[in-house]
Formats: structure tokens, sequence, C-alpha cells
């Protein structure tokens, strides 16, 4: 999942400073799951910003509303147009594609960040999230035992460590297991330690924005067929 | 003499290591150089060590070729990506640099600009292909050079990885640089004399060079932040409870350095000498054993 | 009317334990003003016949759907009104308490006008509340009228013959190829003198006669799923297979004294536990004229820092027999505190001390040593170290778990303690419950426990057990948990944070809540991040309406 | 100031401090009338949202009253009401209202006096710290 936090409440509370009518957007998906964007998230803002509001003796109204992926357009459209004409800023708890789709389809609308998205990761334990893909576009787990080096080796390196692991952990963190130490492991208990004498080719990094097209799927113009 | 003519004479090969400061003052590192000129076969130049912002190398090896010294260049990945690094490789070329140590480097979290963006988009394995690359006067990409270079690539090694995983993670990187091309190894600072002959047998047979890492230690506190933080550097508690009874701290790094340097004459190719400043203790440690 | 609240608010005196302290008539008018109030009436004394009419009274007349009583604590309360709702003809879920008695009369006797603001906020908060209050569904399921009883040692062997008797059936599993655990190899039972071995052959026999009691030896238990009333149970035995369907089940798994390797020179001739000492008591193979025990050997110390318990009686015991058979034996005791609660073991201790047994105090910073004939030890009275002849060293060790046992804890998802023992749900409220209803414990495998303490724990386990195998179907309120699996992100956290892990995932990959499991503390509600999880019992509409009604 | 009376909202599981709540009264224990009691089954019960809710609505103060630790009828959650509490102090501090304002207590039923002891240090804490930064702007 996309794993995001909450911004700073001070910097929330600059953004939206000026605005009257909020109206706070949740996500469904990744960010309700990461326990960021969630409707508890959206409900516990809104408080917050309220609370803040009203000690500043600018009292502010929030609306509160989530839509089931703030990613997918169709999921947006509908949650806005519904509430149109009751908020003046949409401030989104989704990750930076909602926040983007949202402004893509009210390009009128001023739209802002709530949280913070911080990468691609897993529940490690209920309440801790660690970071496992870069999205590099180019998968490698099926030489490395299952673990990315790309993400997590500090460096990013591809032929193996380099020599600045001390008792296993890494020379940036003394909280952070050397990848390659890991990725031994991780070869040497599926006995294909032999992986780790091969020479990955220099990943060709994508152009960013990058995108994905599948052509059997895109609707197709009727006249086009013809 | 130059490196690749002593490295391939067979003879015990003696390197020695510089590092820019921070800023345009080069002299008085200049002066270290010229102390030992005559006594080492090249002096490596370091590429902002520790990830520290400093002078380059690449025009310091300058300096050292116009004193008819030969250098060897460092060169990271950590801060360039691959148009840099062949585009600094070929510059260095014509400014008359013939060896090149290839290294991943140390991430820039370590160094005093801890924000800047890290780069490694090749390491050392890839960056020593890309070396033979130009050597073979074509780039990364495929295309043809206009006069291409003839570098002597080298690499390094950490013969004190703290367990299995390390070393044989450092053994099998050692193998590919090998295979991309690496023609001497010169390792981080040793001082266990018997571990370091463990991880020659394990190297042994492995067509290469192997320069064995002295680092000139200057006091008890240096041996200890050593242990404490650098990797893969261990140094004995007999050697530094013998540093902390000298009274003479200076004679006594020279002494165990004599006793490295006597040491690795049987077990490798030459020797690598970091002096951290005590360029002038490196003519006495060579008297004494005879080099 | 429709859906129109109407509330009626029933404001009571208590005699004067209300009515001393605060203005009924001014809560009675208070209340009137408030937002769905349709009825108020204060009454002398609400839980009384009149009070009682008077509520169904008002119900009838006014048409009310929300019934608001100001009195005492719903805690003794709420049962008898909730009663009353429902013979009145609304839903007695639509019924809610104000405490304005110990809260506020009892407690705030000099408070005045503060008071009185107190208990008008209390009753406002309870009008606002009461809007938001739910009808709850009766869940029921059928209940297969068998136990299962892991364990065929003193306990799960008592657990079920009474189990049997109460005319249920009874699975038995033992995981040894022979039934009676560890009093096989035990040798009389203090105070009663019992012989163990004959003791256990007649519960063995007695089981066995049984024909409502299947028992099963080499046994492993592989797989429990479902819930209280419910179980379905896969375990083997020997080569076999087996799947049954259980109503209950019965930990009686038992634990093993601790093994001594290593400590005190223990050898198994010259230096043995107090369990081989047994063996060889039961056998008269015993001629030592001097025998040291050892107390707390492997116990009480960081790494295992519990009293065993039982092991002080046991050396008691052992080394009055040891003196029966050798008259003229030295018996020496060092132990680190005497644990000999009761009438009975009290009395014992006194008698070991009149027979001649010598106890010596030792402390950690001074341990006993073992050497060839002899064991050191530093006398505190004496205040030197002192050696005393042993031809026979015996330790005390502790009971400890088996290994197994955080295996058996995972099937059926029950909790261990830090040291492998299984946990009760609460030590003084429920110390035969797990948790999880329909799971009982008793033996060792909770705690070492002397026999009469099994049998007394494994009849209040059967006992506990038979309470639900009785009836044909067993009813749970609607005071659960339900998932709205149309907002449910999939996130695990309910799954994660059930204390009785009981939240699962389905099918559709949604998290699903069985309500005949579900305890209804309401932490998977106030953790779900996509308020997927509703509690209709305690709603977040109830509780925030009785925030926002903090001010009028 | 000096006469400002506080008013701070209780939630109270009904196992341990619901019941000390009602001990209290039995025994008769005296406290200060500042305290409202909001009835939850089990102190994990109580939401992030409800204690700021409670705050937002015009408590000057709230606490979280749960069983002693290690008894909790429902085995861990008046340790996830500490930890709820501890968040919500956090999310005030950043909108710089008093964490103080907040706070968990733990007590058995059987702790009559407790209860009241607790009701009064908070009702002290709230007095010194003053009206709810929620409120004082209002009066203005």
């Amino acid at each position: 999942m996309i794993v995001a936090e909450r911004k700073p409440m001070e910097e929330i509370l600059a953004m939206t400073a000026d605005f009257q009518r909020i109206l706070v957007l949740g996500c469904g998906g990744c960010t309700t799951v990461c326990f960021s964007g969630g409707a508890r998230e959206v409900e516990t803002l809104s408080t917050l910003i309220r609370m803040d509001r009203k000690q500043r003796g600018k009292p502010v109204g929030t609306v509160e509303a989530l839509t089931e992926l703030q990613c997918e357009p169709h999921s947006v459209t509908p949650v806005l147009e519904k509430l149109k004409g009751q908020y003046d800023v949409v401030l989104s708890m989704a990750c930076g594609a909602g926040v983007q789709t949202v402004a893509k389809l009210f390009p009128d609308q001023r739209v802002f960040p709530a949280l913070n998205t911080n990468f691609t990761g897993m529940a490690e334990e209920h309440g801790v999230w660690k970071e496992l893909c870069l999205a590099c576009g180019d998968c490698i787990l099926d030489r490395t035992g299952g673990i990315c080096p790309v993400t997590r080796c500090a460096k990013g390196l591809l032929n193996g460590a380099c020599g600045g692991a001390s008792e296993g952990k890494c020379e940036v963190s003394k909280d952070l297991p050397c990848a390659w130490q890991e990725i031994y492991h991780a070869l040497k208990r599926l006995n294909l330690l032999s992986y780790l004498k091969e020479r990955p080719k220099v990943k060709a990094w994508p152009i960013h924005p990058s995108r994905v097209v599948r052509e059997d799927l895109r609707q197709v113009a009727a006249t086009e067929v013809d | 003499m130059s490196l690749r003519q002593a490295l391939e004479s067979g003879k015990f090969v003696v390197t020695a290591e510089v590092a820019p400061g921070k800023g345009t003052d080069v002299e008085h590192i200049l002066k270290d150089a010229d102390i030992i000129k005559d006594r080492v076969d090249a002096i490596n130049v370091t590429d902002l060590q520790s990830s520290v912002m400093r002078l380059g190398s690449m025009a310091f090896c300058h300096f050292l070729t116009e004193m008819d010294i030969d250098p060897v260049f460092q060169v990271t990945c950590r801060d360039r990506n691959r148009l840099a690094l062949q585009s600094d490789l070929l510059s260095a070329w014509v400014l008359g640099i013939r060896n090149v140590l290839a290294l991943t480097g140390d991430h820039p979290v370590l160094g005093d600009h801890p924000e800047a963006k890290p780069v490694f988009e090749l390491d050392s394995v890839s960056l020593l292909d890309c070396i033979g690359k130009l050597n073979s006067g074509v780039d990364m990409a495929g295309n043809e050079l206009k006069g291409s270079p003839d570098f002597l690539p080298g690499a390094v090694v950490n013969p004190g990885a703290d367990n299995e995983a390390a070393m044989d993670l450092q053994i099998m990187k050692m193998e590919k640089k090998i295979e991309a091309g690496a023609r001497f190894f010169q390792t981080q600072g040793v001082y266990d004399l018997d571990a370091f002959e463990k991880f020659m047998k394990r190297v042994e047979g492995l067509d290469t060079k192997v320069l064995g890492g002295i680092i000139l230690l200057k006091s008890v506190g240096m041996a200890r932040y050593m242990n404490k933080n650098v990797a893969g550097v261990f140094v004995p508690e007999p050697l530094i409870q013998e540093l902390k009874a000298s009274e003479d701290k200076a004679q006594a790094s020279v002494n165990m350095a004599v006793r490295l340097v006597k040491g690795m004459k049987d077990l490798c190719d030459g020797v690598h000498i970091m002096a951290l400043g005590w360029e002038s203790k490196i003519p006495p440690i060579l008297d004494e054993v005879g080099l | 009317m429709g859906n129109e609240l109407r509330t009626g608010v029933f404001v009571c005196h208590c005699g004067i334990n209300i009515a001393g302290v605060l203005d009924i008539e001014d809560l009675c008018e208070y209340a009137g003003t408030l937002p769905t109030v349709v009825a108020v009436k204060p009454n002398l004394f609400t839980c009384a016949e009149t009070g009682i009419t008077e509520i169904k009274k008002a119900i009838r007349e006014h048409d009310l759907n929300r019934v608001v009583v100001a009195a005492c604590t719903p805690r003794t309360h709420e049962p008898i009104f909730r009663a009353s709702c429902q013979e009145a003809g609304i839903d007695p879920y639509f019924f809610e308490m104000v405490n304005i008695r110990e809260h506020c009369s009892w407690v705030h006797r000099q408070a005045g006008e503060a008071a009185q603001a107190k208990a008008r906020d209390l009753i406002r908060m309870a009008v606002a509340k009461a809007a938001f209050l739910e009808s709850l569904e009766t869940f029921r399921s059928n209940v297969e009228p068998r136990a299962l009883v892991l364990g065929a040692g003193i306990s799960g062997l008592t657990s079920a013959l009474a189990l049997a008797n109460e005319d249920l059936e009874v699975i038995l599993l033992e995981k040894e190829a022979e039934m009676g655990g560890l009093l096989r190899d035990l040798h009389k039972l203090a105070p009663s003198d019992v012989a163990a071995t004959e003791l256990i052959a007649e519960k063995i026999s007695a089981v066995k006669a049984e024909n409502r009691i299947q028992c099963f030896t080499s046994a492993t238990l592989e797989e429990v799923t479902g819930y209280i009333g419910n179980y379905s149970v896969r375990f083997s035995s020997g080569e076999e297979v087996h799947t049954q369907k259980v109503g209950a089940v019965i930990v009686a798994t038992g634990g093993a004294p601790l093994e001594p390797v290593g400590l005190y020179n223990y050898d198994g001739k010259r230096v043995i536990t107090q369990s081989e000492l047994e063996l060889r008591l039961r056998d008269g193979k015993i001629d030592a004229k001097s025998v040291v025990m050892i107390q707390c050997v492997g116990a009480r110390i960081p790494e295992r820092n519990y009293c065993s318990r039982i092991c002080c009686m046991v050396a008691i015991k052992n080394s009055l027999h040891i003196k029966e058979i050798v008259k003229d034996a030295k018996v020496f005791v060092l132990f680190r505190d005497i644990q000999a609660y009761g009438v009975e073991n009290e009395a014992l201790f006194l008698k070991a001390k009149e027979a001649g047994v010598r106890f010596i105090r030792y402390s950690l910073d001074n341990l006993p040593v073992v050497e060839d004939g002899k064991v050191k030890i530093y006398h505190h009275a004496m205040g030197k170290e002192v050696p005393l002849p042993a031809d026979l060293v015996v330790l005390s060790t502790p009971i400890v778990p088996h290994d197994d046992a955080q295996g058996v804890a995972q099937i059926l998802k029950v909790p261990v303690n830090e040291h492998n023992f299984f946990l009760e749900a609460h030590a003084k409220l429920s110390p035969l419950d797990f948790a999880t209803n329909g799971i009982y414990l008793c033996g060792n495998a909770h705690y070492p426990a002397s026999v009469r303490e099994a049998i007394g724990q494994a009849l209040g386990a059967a006992s506990r057990a038979s309470i639900v195998l009785s009836h044909d179907t067993i009813e749970r309120v609607g005071t659960v948990a339900t998932v709205d699996t149309r907002l449910c992100s999939s996130c695990f956290a309910c799954v994660k944070v059930c204390p009785y892990q009981v939240p699962q995932m389905n099918e559709e990959g949604k998290a699903e809540i069985e309500p005949m499991q579900c305890q209804g503390c309401g932490i998977c509600v106030a953790e779900c991040p996509a308020e997927a999880i509703q509690f209709r019992y305690v709603s977040d509409e109830q509780i925030l309406a009785a925030c926002e009604a903090l001010c009028a | 100031m000096n006469n400002f009376e506080p008013l701070i909202a209780v939630f109270s599981c009904h196992y341990c401090s619901y019941a000390a709540a009602d001990l209290a009264g039995t025994s008769r224990i005296q406290y200060p009338p500042n305290i409202r009691v909001i009835k939850v089954p089990c102190t994990g019960r109580v939401s992030v949202n409800h204690i700021l809710r409670a705050l937002e609505c015009g408590a000057d103060g709230v606490y979280v009253a749960g069983c002693l630790e290690g008894t909790c009828h429902f085995m861990s959650g008046n340790y996830k009401a500490k930890h709820r509490v501890q968040y919500v102090k956090d999310l005030l501090s950043e909108i710089n209202v008093e964490p103080e304002r907040v706070q968990v207590y733990f007590m058995s039923a059987a702790e009559g006096s407790k209860f009241a002891n607790i009701a009064r240090e908070m009702t002290e804490t709230i007095k010194e710290l003053g009206p709810s930064p929620l409120k004082q702007t209002q009066s203005e």
C-alpha cells in the first residue's frame, strides 16, 4: 500500500487559515488502511481544525466526506458534485495521487494536501509501516531472495554490499539492517547464493512522469473500429 | 616506474594516500606528497572522503603528475551519474592520470551535507565495467570514442568484515570486481595479521594484486573511535595498550606499522599506507623494513 | 406519530437519598424543557412497585419510545427498568439511566447549586444520548452437548468424570501413551497419606468404565475452530485423525517438574529430584543416613521468578517419609522461604520440625554448594559456612509448563503468561475461565497446584463447562460489534487489536465478527480507521451526543 | 478566574472505575461536583474522537478512567486507552491546547476513595490551567 502520514497541524492550519468552509476529504484506499486518511482520521482532523479556529476566535465550518478511491476520477466527481457550494477549499487526506486527481478534475478549486506521502510499503506491525518498494519499474526481486536492494539498501546497490555495514547494520543508521546481508541470508536459505555472483545490468531509469498503457483496455472510439 | 610497471614487475609495491582539504589551499598537502615522492610507487587522492565536501581528487591528481608522482584517482559513485562519471574519467586521462580506484563511496548522510541527494546510479562493479568500456574505446551507451584512455583500474576490499555474511559478500564482490576489470586491490586498514592471513587464504588464486592497508595509529582515542565507528577496522586491545604504555606515541605507531609491513611482505603484493598527515613517518617505516 | 422521538423522564427522590440534596421539582421542570421530552414524572422510589407502574402508565399514555430514569446506579437497577419498558411494550434497550444518587447527591452533599447543576447536566446528557439508542438483536445458536478435555492427569480425569456424571459426553485426549500424568510416579499424598498410584488407578478405571467418556491416548490436538457451544476439533491419536464437535473445552494439560540439568551436580544418582525421590520412597529403596534437600532449585530466580508453591510441602512430606523408613536419618531442608499455607500444611511443617528435620535458610547471594558426600551452606545464625553430611541430595525443582503449552494455546487462541502457564480471564472474577467463552482451565496447566487444589479446580472447571453444555441453545444479546462490510477497508486492524481474536477476514476479504464470540469491549470499534465497525449498544452517535450535551 | 469551576468529562468503564464511583457514593466520600461521567463498557471503547469532541463541546478537561493495569475486564482495553490518551495529548500540543487537560487513570472497583481523589486532583489541575482556550475567546 501507499503509506502517508498527516502533515504537522501547523502546516495544515496555515494552508487553510483564510478559508471559512473546508471540505475534509478522506480516501477509502491506502490512506484508510495506513491510518492517515480514513473516516476516523477525517473526523479527527476536522475536529482539530475547528478547535484551533475556535480558540483563535475565527470559527470555521468543516464538511467531512470520503471518496472510495481518490485516485479514481469516477470515485471523486460525484462526491464533490454532491457537496458543491458547501465548501471553499478541499483538504485532501489521500496520497499525492489523490490530491492531484481532485485538482485535475476541478481545476478552479483550491485543493490542499493534508498528508505527506511517504512510500510504498507494508504494515510491519499494527502501527508500524515499512518502506519496501521504490516503484523503479524494473523489478529484480526474483534474483534477490524477495528483498529489494533498490529500496532497502540506502545506496540502492545492485552488485552486493558496500563495505560500510557493521554488525549487520547499514552505515546510515544502526536501526537499519544491511539489505545485502539480508539478501545473503535469504538466498542462502533458498540455496541460491550463486545469484550473488551475477552482474545485473545497470538499471535503466524511466522517464518521469511515466505511464502504463494497456491498449486492449482502452475505450476505443466507435469510428476507429470501423 | 609507474604503478602499472611496479605491479607487473612483481616487486613489493608501496602506495600512500593524501586527502585534499576543504578550500583552495593545496600547499601543505603537496608538501606531504613531496616528502614521500621517491619512496612510494603511487599516491592515492581521495574523493570527498567520508562524504565531506572538499577539493576534488582530479585536480589534485593532476598536480601530482606535474611533480612526477603517479597518482591513483579515487572515484566514487556517490554523487555523479553515468554521464558525469564517464566525462570525469576522460578528463582525468587527458590531464595525465593513469590509475583509477573505483569505489561505491560513503552515503552523504555521513558527511557535512547530510541532506544531499545520494546518486549511486553505478556501483563499484558497474563503474569498473564502465572504465573497461572506455578503455576499449566505447562509452556505456556503446558510442565510439575519438581517442580513448587506457586506465589501470583498481578497487578496494574490506578484509575485516565482522560476520560470515559480510565476509562472503565482500569476497563475492571482489570476484565480481576482478571480472569487471580490477587489476589491483587496496584493502581497508589492517591491524590483525592473523585475520588478514585468513582473508588472504580465502582469496588465494584470484588473478589480482592485493596491497594491504595500513593506517598509522596516532592515538588511543583514534583506535577506539575506529573500533566503534569505522566498518571493518578493528584495532586489537593489546595494540591499544601498547600505544597507551609508550612514552613516544609516534615511535610506537611507527614500530607497529613496521611490524605490519613486515608481516604483509609474506602475505600479499604490497602495502597501502594511510598516514593521515603523518607522511613524514612513512620514510622511517620503509627504511626499517628495507623498502 | 411515526419516528418522532418521544422521551419520558422519571426523576427519583429515593426517599431523602436524592431529594435530601437535590431539588427534584427543579430537575423535573428542567427535564421538561429538553428536546424530545414529552413526559416528566417525579417518583418517591422509582424502583418500587408504584414507580414502575407509573413508568408503564406514562409509556402508554404518552406513547413514549424512549425512557430516561434519573435515580441510582444502572449497575444494580438497569435490568429492572429495562424489564419494565419491555413489559410496557417498548424495546428494553430504548432505556437510559442517569445516576444522580451515587454520582451526585451522595457525593456532593454540601455542593448546593453546583450539585443541582450537575444533576441537570447529567439528565440533559442522558436525554441527548437516548435519542440514539438502538434496538439490539439477540443471537442464538445450538450447543453440542459434549466437552473436550485436554490431558488425562488428575485434573483432566476428574473433570471428565464430573462431566460424565452430569450425563454429558466427554472426549478426553492424552498425549502420552498412558493416562495418569504425574501421579503415576508419586509416592504418598499429604496430608491424607493416600498412595498416589492407587488414587490415579481408581480414576483411570472409572474413566475407562464410563461409556460417556471416549479416551484417546498418544493424542495430539491439531485444530480448533468455532465458538462456545460449537467448536469443531481435529486431533490425531496414533495414526488416526478424528474430527469432533464439542460445546466446551477444558484445558488440563498439566506441567512437569523442571529437570535440574547442570544445577548442584545433579546426576540422578546421589543428587536427585523430589520426583526421583518419590519413586525410591515408593519402592522402599532409601538407605541414606543423611539427606539434604535444597528448595527453590531453578525457581524464584530472575529467569523463572515464580514460586512453584507445592515444592515446600513435597519436601516436608518426603522428609517425614524418609524418617519413617530410616529411623535415625538426618534430614536437612535448605530453604529460602517456606510455603506451608493452610491448617494441615502448617501442622505437617510443625510435625517435621518435631521429628527432627532441620530447616536452614539460605539466600540467593549465598547458595549451598554440593560436594562429594556433603553440602556446604552459609548458616545465617552462626554467621559462617557449615558442612552438612549428605549421602543423598534432593533438589526441589518447580513445576514448569510442558514445551507444547504454547502450541496448544495457539490452537485454542487463548493466552499464556510470561512463563507459558495458561492465563485465566480474571484472577478473581473468573479464575477457571479463559477470556474466550467456552474454554476453561484447571490444574498445573494454570499454575503449580497440589493434588487437592487440582481436583478442586477440575471440578470447578467441569461445573463451568456444564453450565454451557446443559443448555440446548445459547443466547447472546447483541451487545456486540458488527462490521458494515461496505465500509470495511480490509486493513486487518480489528483482527490485530481484538484481545479475543474474534474478527476474521471472510471469503470476500472483509472483516467479520462472530456475535457469539464477541465480548463487547469495543476496542476494535474505536480502532477501525474506516469507522466500519458498529457497536449499537454503545454507538459513536450515543457517546458523541453525550459529549455534545456536556454544556447546555 | 478564582471563581472558575471547570467542567470535566470522564469516560468511565463499567467494570472498574464506574463501580469505584458507585462505591465512593455508597461510602459518601465527598468530592468536587465538576465531573460528568460517561459510561462505556471498557475504556478501550473510547476513541480519540470522543475525547476531542468533549473538549470541542465545552469540557475544560477530560479523563479516561479504566481498570488497574493488568486487570482490565477485556484484557487490554485500558492499555489501548492509555496510548490513545497519549496520542490525544500530542494532538492537543499541536494546536496549542495544554495536553494536561486530558489524562488517563486506573483504579479498581474497590477504590472509591481513589475515584474521589482523582476527581479532586483533576479538578485542581484544570482550575490551575484555567478555562479551556476554546472557551476563553468565545467569551471575549
